[in-house]
């Protein structure tokens, strides 16, 4: 395990250090807890709280800020914060117009918000939740947690980020996500598995010349392990399933982002969404807006996310109000 | 009947358990989840132990109570509200009435199937649980019930929590939060001998 | 060697056809070269072309926009663009008031780039240069080809940037950059060498326990290999360097950059940022500003770089300046 | 004396020696620089080839103008201002006097120096073109003396370039740049048998 690091217990809290000694001109950390809130808090805004394991990096802390989040949670790596570390977050976010807890579909991290939410909501905190379950590579979720919540989440954030900057009360932005979320989907591919530092070892061992699709951020299976693909064969495979899962019709305008999974240099995402691109020229839909770059990692993992939005309304323009925090 | 002596001392058998097969209950979750449960248990379990040693308990609902508290705010992931809720509805149950073990546990399953919504046979916690407790209920829980019970997992598909991803492949390997139950249901178990 | 690729020999062209893509509301490429520009280009500002080799990400085509540098040149990987390739950048990066390149120190560039300034001469194009050699990890400087210029680089471009927009003549920027570039230090460490596609083999080996201190942004030799250290050890021993090379004395003000290298998971950078905040804090210096993420990268690298410029007149002015660029 | 064809042919010589030797000039690349000179190179020579060509040629100097263009724009890296000026400089003294084969080597040395700035002993492909041309002034030039030169990069310590950061750790390899500058000097002689 090639990482640097001092005790493999203490990455969170050491990060977090890190993380507000390098932003402490627009964040600052809630003491005693692992919450980061922004400093120039908005009053009578609806606020956003997301969060979960760490090693997303830089979700969830990078997104801290006006027009996005405003608070983030961080539990151990790859494990969802306990209920009191979200009720922190949840009482420094508050700016009087209520939160929005952003959740990403694991079983921890809806338990531990949902209680975290009991807690707000009995000290007179109006919440509410809403979990995003974009990962498509689960496919059969009536026998499953459900699909997962993985670099979709990032579209929530910005959107919602602006809607409430936007100054919409909170049963509006809590409405526009539940439309949102089930318009995003994502899916992924590893080339390596991400190493937990406390763990020492990778999640699971890929052979030198194979890769896997449809594997989630804490190295859950993918669906298919196969030899290594050029970029261009995994846009195919990839694109492929979000076809197929949107069942792309004339006309449609969609959102696109392409994820690097931590280790990924940004040559490889930028030559991987040329292949999306190609592969989409084929399509009858629209690309409104595109982003790439590491943005929901899996700690050192080496692959690609790709996410399709399909748009309604004014998301597009959502999407590109203007936004102040440490990584977008 | 508990106490808060055989309480106190109940938890802290578990907590040794849980310390002593830290790296096990990890490796478990390696195969068939994110590799995390014996350190999340670890921390929550060391959490549990200072909680126990430092705060006041005038009964047996308060021991529980507190190391629920400790579990909830230090294990995290999908095991720490589970934990947590158990621990509480068994602190509840036992304010009522701390004469009646099997009724504690039942409390304390029933908070674990409130929060996570499993059933037995989804392979998880539950499937621990569920059966101890009823072997308790006619008298006639040993260490084999519970060696059994854990060992039952095995054949299960996952149909809960992150092991519910791998589908199929979950079959043929214990659950890792079913292991750190038998830990507890043993740990109360050596202190009735 | 696990890329997200297809030709090996393709990699250049297919990326900046992808950066194009993602941001093409930003900038765009000259045709038939590897030019990026910005779209919005402002008449009468002094225009700063950079570039170098590619596997640098995001430098230096992250880096153009508003506030920053106007043209990008990208080579081959790890090879300096050649004069005719530079020349189509000052073409379309001038905007009248001249144009200052930005180049990295390194044998190939300073030659590539100073052709393309004499051929940009003879059409009537005013040009000067700036050589950045920020690494001092080359400690002999007579018996080599010169400090090689690494993150510090990035300082330059967002530096002289702000200077540019501020409306600077081409001499100003010109003299700034002159006096900016001797305050601009840094200092690396690797875990793993880059592996260029092409070569398909990392450009050099260290065992699984071993790292290496001072190595440059194409795996050129550093000091010093030894067994892994922790991140607090590496903080020693890079700001131990800086604060030898800097002399630092009461009362300097300073700014600071965290770079990772490529594959390093943000998280560690912000463990490696903690631990030099902590060995700051026995120094009488202040730290005016900081930024930590993927600046100036080699390839799928693991590795960090720390730099400090000790700042002067108004300079942490500039780096605060607006800028809108892809990835600031 | 040169004429467009014997030019053309050396040239394409060259070009077919640079060709089967890419790998070997990046692995001596990667041992004391970054391992791209064979690429820098096959790609400079392709578009030479492809120039030499398509190019229409009335006098030897054109032949050598238009290589130059072709390996400046394409070989990037240190090597392509350096083979680019040695061709451009060659060119110039070609339309001067096409017979002085000597001068018109020469007059390419120089024009690598006034680029890259490097004395004989530096490490770089000087060490070659060098001693090379002295050999060929005095009409002795020989395979051997190209060996030769080439061979005595050996012990060299750079101070140029790239390798220069190696400091001492560059004694004992061959300069990749020397190496590449052979062959074409091995295609003239091939030429003049
Ligand atoms: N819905 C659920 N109901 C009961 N137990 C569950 C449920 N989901 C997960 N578990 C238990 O939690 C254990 C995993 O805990 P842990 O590894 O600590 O959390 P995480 O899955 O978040 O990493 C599983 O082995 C299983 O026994
Ligand atoms: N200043 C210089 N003068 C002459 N030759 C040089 C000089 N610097 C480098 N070289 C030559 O260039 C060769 C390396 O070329 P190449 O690998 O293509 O470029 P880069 O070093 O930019 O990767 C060296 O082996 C050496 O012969
Ligand atoms: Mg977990
Ligand atoms: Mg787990
Ligand atoms: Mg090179
Ligand atoms: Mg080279």
């Amino acid at each position: 395990m090639k990482k640097i690091i001092n005790q493999p217990s203490q990455v969170v809290d050491e990060m977090l250090k890190g993380f507000v000694y390098a932003n402490d001109e627009r964040v600052e950390r809630v003491p005693e807890t692992s919450v980061i809130v922004r400093k120039d808090k908005k009053k009578g805004e609806v606020a956003l709280v997301s969060g979960g394991g760490s090693g997303h990096e830089p979700a969830h802390a990078g997104f801290v800020g006006d027009g996005m989040l405003t608070a983030a949670v961080s539990g151990e790596v790859f494990t969802s914060p306990s209920p009191d570390q979200v009720l922190e977050g949840i009482k420094a976010a508050d700016q009087g117009a209520g939160v929005l807890l952003i959740i990403k579909n694991y079983t921890g991290d809806v338990m531990n918000f949902e209680m975290a939410k009991e807690l707000a909501e009995a000290e007179g905190i109006e919440v509410e939740q809403l979990v995003v379950d974009d990962d498509i590579a689960v496919e059969d979720s009536t026998h499953t947690a459900g699909r997962r919540g993985v670099a979709g989440t990032v579209i929530v954030h910005k959107m919602l980020g602006a809607a409430a900057k936007r100054g919409l009360s909170l049963k509006e932005v809590k409405e526009l996500g539940d439309k949102l979320v089930p318009n995003i989907k994502s899916i992924g591919v590893a080339m390596t598995a991400a190493t937990v530092p406390e763990v020492g070892k990778p999640g699971f061992t890929l052979e030198e010349n194979e890769m896997e699709y449809g594997v989630g951020i804490h190295s859950e299976p993918g669906y298919h392990r196969t030899s290594i693909k050029s970029s261009s064969e995994i846009a195919t495979e990839l694109v492929g399933k979000l076809k197929d899962a949107f069942e792309f019709g004339d006309n449609e305008h969609y959102g696109l982002l392409v994820n690097g999974l931590g280790a990924t240099p940004l040559m490889e995402q930028y030559i991987f969404a040329h292949d999306v691109e190609k592969q989409l020229e084929h399509e009858p839909i629209k690309i409104e807006f595109k982003k790439v770059g590491n943005l929901m990692t899996s700690l050192d993992m080496n692959g690609v996310s790709l996410t399709l939005v399909k748009l309604q309304d004014d998301w597009a323009d959502l999407w590109y109000d203007p936004v102040h925090v440490t990584d977008w | 009947m508990l106490t808060v002596e055989n309480t106190k001392a109940w938890l802290l058998r578990f907590a040794e358990k849980v310390e002593a097969n830290k790296a096990h209950l990890s490796d478990l979750d390696s195969v068939i989840g994110d590799g995390d449960h014996g350190n999340n248990m670890a921390r929550g379990i060391k959490a549990m132990q200072e909680a126990l040693e430092s705060k006041e308990a005038s009964d047996p609902a308060d021991v529980l109570k507190n190391a629920s508290m400790a579990l909830l705010s230090k294990i995290g992931g999908a095991s720490g509200p589970l934990y947590g809720s158990a621990f509480l509805d068994m602190s509840k149950q036992a304010k009522e009435d701390a004469s009646d073990v099997s009724a504690i546990f039942r409390a304390g399953l029933s908070g674990i199937q409130k929060r996570g919504k499993a059933e037995p046979g989804e392979k998880t916690m539950v499937d621990v649980w569920h059966p101890v407790i009823k072997a308790l209920e006619s008298g006639e829980l040993t260490t084999d019930t519970i060696t059994d019970a854990v060992e039952a997992t095995k054949p299960l598909k996952a149909t809960k929590g992150r092991a519910s991803y791998l589908g199929e492949r979950s079959i043929g390997e214990l659950d890792p939060g079913a292991v750190s139950s038998s830990y507890l249901f043993e740990a109360w178990l050596e202190g009735e001998d």
